[in-house]
């Protein structure tokens, strides 16, 4: 890199104050702390926070003790966060691989129709989630029978229940569902990955006579392993931060019997309130501190662990 | 210049009536004083009207949420007191009761509507199967049992899916036969029963019975399913609340009638949930409280009263002075007041200010005792634990 | 044992006809090379040979078995691409071992090839790296080595040392010739450094617009260009061309000298010309001149000769070396 | 078998596993625009069925547009959408190149503060962002909405702006000091015009969420004069509705304009995310 | 009015001493070259006086003023990258003018000046087109294009040639040199072609890790190199060594002849050696010797020769151009 200032620390020469730097970092960090940073440690600062004799009072650790401490605090807490986990792990098994997957065949050199392919398939990731939401709860809702009436086609209606309702199956249809969402993006970030793969490699594979299959598990795959690296990050943060879709889905109480709640829907209810609950903002910020501390525990394991280990390959 | 008035509501679906009646109304009687009826989808309402009004934002006039919702506004000094506000006294103190301090005195809520449970029924389809209008528990499944053996109607027109439909339709519309009404509940919140006790598990086990006459896949049937199942002529009966009825009387090609929850045995006392819905109240920071004040006074009149009343049949008015209705399925439903004894939904008062929260939980376990998930000795154990954990009765 | 036909191989991109019918015939052992102007269709040919490229008409014939519709792995060849195209993630040992592997060849013999290959381009060292962890030469090296490993019949080379610096060239390029030697495989190789083509072809192809022109020892087509395309494409500096009534008693449309078979005087000689420029390499010297007879003309001289610009001198075409050229710009023989 | 023969079922079974796949993501969006234009029994009894004279019905549409002020909703949605893609390229792009391009103290501190803004959402804060603008008295404007916006683009702005700014040779921003172009003449010359694909992807990646967004339009700007599309559609799929003619059309309208900016978009953004950053 | 000095200029890279105090004086209108290794600072030096790093310590003084901490558009310099380094949005035209427009300078003098450089550098045709659309000299001859409508005094160049083609580079070197004759302009310029340093420098600066070797014009660095590291730096191919006692009677450490300098004879002469490898360039043959005696041994002779691998020959040094070096690798005069 050749920065014209990198010597700034050693010269002992007195040089001009580069302004420009403050400008043009002056906007977006006043902006983005104004509006973003202070609003939101005012939040995390509330789970220190509690009301005492009605009036707010610092109280250290105690709204965490009650959170992990209390059986019914932390029972909800372990259902959401095991929720959350399987809802990361079906994204992980599910979203990724099928946009691998899709990526994979739109890559398929002199290939017609990819733009219209590629839009087609991005759509949904455009779409509100009260669209999404509101769509699929009549697709699969057994009085509009467009899923049964499809099974119905193939002679699999047998297989039709009412997957939302059921606490079995309820968590598992609402991720689908999400996948199907956003399935938009890993495909094109892997897309992206794989158009940039230099047609020699691919070239020399194929004399190497390292085709089909093998030239994708074997080439491919370990290249675009740090795009898929940066997906399944986007995909955690994304997913532990997830609320909308449940919440339109299968509404705040995240039902049938909680089986759909994770840690974005028990914030959500716990810190504005529902129905006749009410908003608990000192334990909803603790919610909010614990999330985000799980988020940033995952980011550092992905940053300091996993990527170090991995390279971003020179071609 | 004239005065803005901005109101609050989540009642999106009467945006239409506050612009064509309510306002016109209002407006040419209070010249200077504009009013803006400004909705919020109701899952959204609470939380952004908390916010609004912890930052200062929120509008001059409030919708209320019975019960703690509202108090808890009005403890955090978010609402004014309107006790003496004039036109107050078109009101009872049961009729206020929703909207006032546990100890009756301050009041902060202009009472608007209350909304009565029972069932609406497909009066073709009974024609047709030649059932009558069941009055007892026997009957009214005897019925189901034929519609079932029929085969053309669903019977019930209710899913679990929303939980709310569970609980509010489900076991707060026939509870209060079992629980004996406002002495049950009183005696909940006097700590002198549990909800463990059969009065309160004979309910759910009435609702367990439900299961075989719902519609296929009613797991994932929402309450929009529920009632176009029922508006479209597929099902017969529809637990109901009376806020359906405007809705049902535009969409529904055929006559429907209406029934209050079955007794228990023939000659029992009839009980029906006659809950107070909505109300309206003052904003604390409103910066033109008197053109508020004259716009919640008019609220109390006799006048709003008729109007609302007429223009939005099944929200009835909880005004003293009585309005005569032109709908006759709302005739139907408010002329049930007489012979069975109204109360409130069991769980709205105080035994939802803890955690967990009584209302969530009756959402929760009423559709799970209708899935099959938990029995009802299960379910009410659960509730009644959760109660106990936070809930210490006055002794 | 690695011979190769080209039947009029025929390419079209669309309507463009970047290959227009080439015919080839490479002996067992050969060491040819494709050189021609940048856009002249050398990549597209050698890649219709790999079969990475699907030929329009024509046949490739690899030892007398008909290839044209072959896949690249089953051609028996082995392909060096200029931007080398190492697998990025795999070790050097890795990138070698990985067609072996896929072909299911067993471990050992690929370990065997393998050691031998990389003994032989001394990449022992770097066995475990990656590729990004290798300089440009060594990575060259590696994706000889690949090429290597597979003991392929035929070698193919797209200008393999084009992204080397010259040190690094020169080096890689003798370590190619005896590669060559010690192997005996046939290679196939293109470039345009006119040294290259020189120092290491058996046989060089000079392509034009997709046509070959001329097919010949780099010696032949040095001393016996067959048309002027070839005789200014090879050699450097350009060769003279005098064209016209200038030509002299040559009876030719055109002539051509090349620079190091022009000798100057200052007393006498055929052309007079004024000293334009003069460039100093040492060893020799090239003198720019512009003669009022015959336009631009270069001389190179062995050693150092003081000539200043704006001097008159004169110019003396080595007549053993003039080639001449009809009105076809075919050569006169 | 010839290698023509091959590839040609290759392709072949390509197109049709990416055809299945378009129809998945496709059939529910078409099953919510069909059914737009049916009359409610229709929508009903024939989901699948597309409009026949019979069954044609433009109520939904009729209603949609005859309750709320759409036209409004829809300029109010393109207005804070528009001027917040904008604000976040433009000081997203600014801080982005202070990023990339000078060394100074600080530097991967103040990238790190900038990048925690992806990993929390936005909406924790709430109260607090909300407490804020009534001071400022900007409730029930469209700045609101606008400003904060901006600041949660940013984040993810900066993030991949500032990889696509370190692939801007420094030659190319060298030649230009010395042609005499002033750090800023580099910046909007130079350097803005060569990211412009990366420009696109985060456009695409700011519009999605801005144009969706429920919440903070619900909070900060639920007035009639500064309603967005999506919050003007989701009074039609309130608790107690069930005019689906209404709600379907209301979705089909709130699809139209997101499709149109993502068209605008995407041929940069393929361009963007190949050529590198995001990887 | 395009003079230079520079005062021993330091630069260090954290712990690292890129430029170990160089002393450099340019006088106006010299034609200076930096060659050098690979990493060894040339580029570093280049851009210190453009002023596009900043230097440890020591001066740049430009014109007598010191400049060390004027930014660089107010050092009235230009700079010709490698890389080009074009604006890839502007048209030719834009590209050459922007630089004069950010001066404020009238749009009918940018004209004048843009179509005198473009006249110049025959950029006429291609005036509307993009970076893109142009040929790799094009586009080089774009880049010169910019640095010369500025005017400056003082062009830099840092191996504006290395990304042509052979055949490219031999033009646009005589390009250069035609436009540093006519500009009259000082120029510096940092390659490690040989041919280019011999071909246009006044002044050849030779560098190696961070300091200057030697400083001379390329006669005199080809003729009296000042030790071994340039002796074997400038030429190509490198200069023979014979170190010890090999040497024979020269009463040095270590000889030097440069392959142009070695005769061969069947017959007789100072070496015996056996021939390894031959290259034909057409206008020399290069012969790579082994010799029991010195080790490798390479002869260039001027012409076609023939030699076969394996033969025996005898090489003979021209005692004139012996090079010899004492035990610190100094020359001996
Ligand atoms: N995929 C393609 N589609 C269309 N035209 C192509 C394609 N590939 C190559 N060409 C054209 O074919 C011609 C020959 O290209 P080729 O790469 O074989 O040239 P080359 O001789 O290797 O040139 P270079 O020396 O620059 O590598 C060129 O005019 C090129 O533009
Ligand atoms: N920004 C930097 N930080 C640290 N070291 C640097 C930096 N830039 C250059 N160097 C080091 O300084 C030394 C000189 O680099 P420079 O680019 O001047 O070499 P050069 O002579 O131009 O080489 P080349 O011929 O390869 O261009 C090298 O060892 C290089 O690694
Ligand atoms: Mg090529
Ligand atoms: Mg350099």
């Amino acid at each position: 890199m050749s920065q014209t200032d990198n010597a700034a620390d050693i010269v002992p020469i007195k040089r001009p104050v580069r302004w420009h730097i403050f400008v043009f970092m002056l906007p977006a960090v006043i902006v983005y702390s104004a509006v973003m940073v202070l609003p939101l440690i005012e939040t995390l600062r509330l789970s220190l926070y509690n009301m005492v004799d009605g009036q707010p009072a610092f109280v250290g650790l105690a709204n965490f003790k009650v959170l992990f401490g209390d059986p019914r605090w932390a029972h909800d807490f372990w259902n959401a966060l095991v929720n959350n986990l399987i809802f990361f792990v079906i994204h992980m098994c599910v979203q990724n691989p099928i946009g691998v997957a899709l990526a994979a065949l739109l890559s398929v050199p002199k290939l017609r129709g990819v733009a219209f392919y590629r839009t087609a398939m991005f759509l949904p990731t455009l779409l509100s989630f009260v669209i999404v939401g509101f769509i699929w709860k009549l697709i699969l809702s057994p009085i509009w029978g467009v899923a049964p009436w499809m099974l119905d086609l193939v002679g699999l209606k047998f297989l039709f229940a009412p997957w939302l309702g059921k606490p079995g199956s309820a968590l598992i249809a609402v991720s689908l569902i999400s996948n199907w969402q956003y399935i938009g993006i890993p495909m094109m970030l892997i897309y992206a990955a794989l158009l940039s793969i230099p047609e020699e490699v691919i070239e020399a594979a194929e004399c190497d006579g390292i085709t089909g299959w093998a030239q994708f598990w074997k080439i491919k795959l370990p290249l675009i392993l740090p795009a898929i690296g940066i997906i399944s990050i986007l995909t955690f943060v994304g997913n532990f931060n997830a609320f909308d879709l449940i919440y339109t889905v299968q509404g705040a109480l995240a039902g049938p019997d909680m089986s759909t709640d994770i840690l974005g829907t028990l914030l959500y209810r716990t810190f504005f309130g529902f129905q006749l609950q009410l908003g608990d903002r000192s334990m909803g910020a603790t919610i909010a501190t614990v999330m985000f501390l799980i988020i940033l525990a995952g980011v550092s394991l992905y940053l300091f662990v996993i990527q170090r280990r991995m390279r971003r390959y020179q071609f | 210049a004239d005065v803005t008035l901005t109101v609050e509501s989540w009642r999106n679906d009467d945006l239409q009536i506050w612009q064509e009646k309510i306002i016109p109304a209002f407006e040419a009687k209070n010249p200077g004083i504009k009013i803006v009826f400004s909705p919020t989808a109701p899952t959204e309402y609470n939380a952004s009207l908390n916010a609004k009004l912890d930052a200062g934002s929120a509008g001059d006039i409030i919708t209320c949420r019975p019960f703690d919702a509202s108090l808890e506004l009005f403890n955090k000094k978010q609402l004014v007191d309107i006790t003496s506000l004039p036109g107050m006294e078109n009101f009872s103190p049961v009729a206020k009761a929703a909207w006032s301090t546990d100890d009756g005195k301050s009041t902060f809520c202009v009472p608007m509507a209350s909304v009565i449970h029972g069932f609406i029924y497909n009066k073709d389809a009974f024609d047709k199967l030649g059932i009558s209008i069941p009055k007892t528990e026997d009957e009214f499944f005897a019925a189901l049992d034929k519609i079932k053996a029929d085969g053309t109607y669903i019977p019930l027109a209710m899913g679990t899916k929303d939980l709310w439909e569970a609980a509010t339709m489900g076991y707060q519309n026939i509870g209060p036969n079992y629980w004996k009404g406002e002495e049950g509940r009183e005696a909940l919140i006097a700590g002198k029963q549990k909800l463990t006790d059969a009065d309160w598990v004979k309910p759910y086990e009435e609702l367990a019975k439900w299961k075989p006459y719902l519609g296929d896949g009613f797991e994932a049937q929402t309450y929009s399913d529920s009632q176009n199942l029922f508006t479209l002529g597929r099902a017969a009966i529809y637990p109901a609340g009376s806020w359906e009825i405007s809705l049902f009387n535009t969409q529904a090609q055929f006559k429907m009638g209406a029934f209050p929850p079955p007794v228990p045995k023939a000659g029992d006392t009839g009980y029906i949930s006659d809950h107070p819905d909505i109300g309206v109240a003052l904003n604390a920071k409103s910066k033109h409280a008197e053109e508020a004040k004259k716009f919640l006074s008019w609220v109390a009149s006799p006048e709003f009263a008729d109007i609302y009343a007429n223009s939005l049949p099944g929200f009835f008015s909880l005004n003293s002075n009585p309005v005569k209705m032109s709908d006759p399925l709302a005739q139907e439903f408010v002329s049930w007041r007489g012979p069975y004894k109204s109360t409130v939904r069991s769980t709205y008062q105080i035994l939802s200010r803890g955690k967990p929260n009584l209302e969530n939980e009756t959402w929760v376990e009423s559709a799970n005792v209708i899935n099959g998930t938990d029995t009802p000795a299960v379910a009410a154990e659960k509730l009644q634990k959760g109660l106990d954990s936070w809930y210490k009765p006055a002794k | 044992m690695g011979s190769l036909q080209l039947k009029s191989i025929r390419k079209t991109y669309g309507t463009h006809e970047v290959l227009k019918g080439i015919d080839l015939e490479v002996k067992d052992g050969e060491f040819v090379i494709f050189v021609g102007p940048s856009g002249c269709g050398k990549s597209t040919l050698l890649r219709s040979i790999a079969g990475l490229e699907d030929v329009t008409s024509g046949a490739v014939v690899i030892n007398g078995r008909d290839e044209t519709l072959t896949p690249p792995a089953k051609r028996g060849i082995a392909m060096v691409f200029q931007s080398y195209a190492l697998y990025p993630h795999l070790t050097v040992k890795d990138n070698m071992g990985l067609g072996l592997k896929q072909a299911g060849t067993a471990k050992d013999e690929i370990d065997k090839r393998v050691s031998k290959a990389s003994g032989m381009l001394s990449l022992e060292p770097y066995l475990a790296r990656r590729p990004a962890e290798l300089s440009g030469g060594q990575r060259q090296r590696v994706a000889i080595g690949r090429a290597i490993v597979r003991e392929p019949e035929l070698f193919l080379f797209d200008e393999p040392l084009s992204n080397l610096d010259a040190a690094l060239r020169v080096q890689t390029r003798l370590e190619i010739a005896r590669l060559h030697r010690s192997l005996k495989a046939t290679m196939i190789y293109v470039t345009h450094d006119q040294v290259e083509a020189m120092t290491l072809a058996d046989k060089i192809v000079v392509l034009n617009a997709g046509a070959i022109e001329q097919i010949g020892s780099p010696m032949e087509l040095y001393n016996r260009p067959a048309n002027v395309f070839v005789a200014g494409f090879i050699g450097s500096p350009q060769m003279n061309f005098i064209a016209g009534d200038k030509v002299g008693d040559h009876s030719a449309k055109t002539i051509g000298v090349r620079p190091e078979h022009m000798t100057l005087s200052r007393e006498q000689g055929t052309w007079a010309a004024k000293v334009v420029h003069v460039e100093h390499l040492g060893a020799d010297t090239i003198i720019y001149l512009e003669s009022d007879q015959c336009g631009l003309l270069t001389a190179r001289l062995f050693g150092e000769h003081q000539y200043e610009p704006d001097e008159i001198v004169h110019a003396t075409p080595d007549q053993a070396h003039v080639h001449r050229f009809d009105a076809d710009d075919r050569a006169i023989r | 078998m010839s290698k023509a023969r091959t590839s040609l079922i290759r392709t072949g079974l390509v197109h049709l596993a990416l055809s299945a796949y378009t129809l998945v993501a496709l059939f529910p969006v078409f099953l919510t625009i069909v059914n737009s234009f049916k009359d409610r029994a229709s929508i009903f009894r024939e989901p699948l069925m597309i409009p026949t004279p019979s069954t044609f019905s433009l109520v939904g549409y009729q209603t949609v547009l005859g309750q709320g002020d759409f036209a409004t909703y829809f300029q109010n949605s393109f207005i804070v959408t528009i001027v917040a893609i904008l604000l976040v390229l433009l000081f997203g792009a600014m801080a982005a190149f202070a990023l990339s391009e000078y060394r100074f103290r600080g530097n991967t501190l103040l990238g790190l503060y900038m990048a925690i803004g992806i990993m929390i959402p936005i909406r924790l804060g709430t109260v607090a962002i909300l407490q804020g603008m009534v001071a400022a008295g900007l409730v029930n404007t469209l700045t609101a909405l606008v400003l904060v916006y901006t600041a949660q683009g940013i984040p993810l702005a900066i993030f991949i702006l500032s990889e696509f700014m370190r692939t801007v040779s420094d030659d190319l921003k060298n030649a230009g000091r010395i042609d005499g172009l002033s750090e800023y003449a580099i910046f909007f010359r130079l350097v803005l015009p060569l990211v412009r694909p990366a420009m696109a992807t985060v456009a695409v990646f700011t519009m999605i969420p801005i144009w969706n967004d429920l919440w903070f339009p619900l909070i900060l700007a639920p007035a009639e004069a500064t309603k967005t599309v999506t919050l003007g559609s989701q009074i039609f799929i309130g608790q107690f509705v069930t005019n689906w003619n209404a709600v379907l059309a209301a979705l089909s309208l709130a699809i139209l304009p997101i499709l149109v900016l993502y068209v605008i978009f995407s041929r940069q953004l393929i361009r963007g995310i190949t050529s590198g950053a995001v990887k």
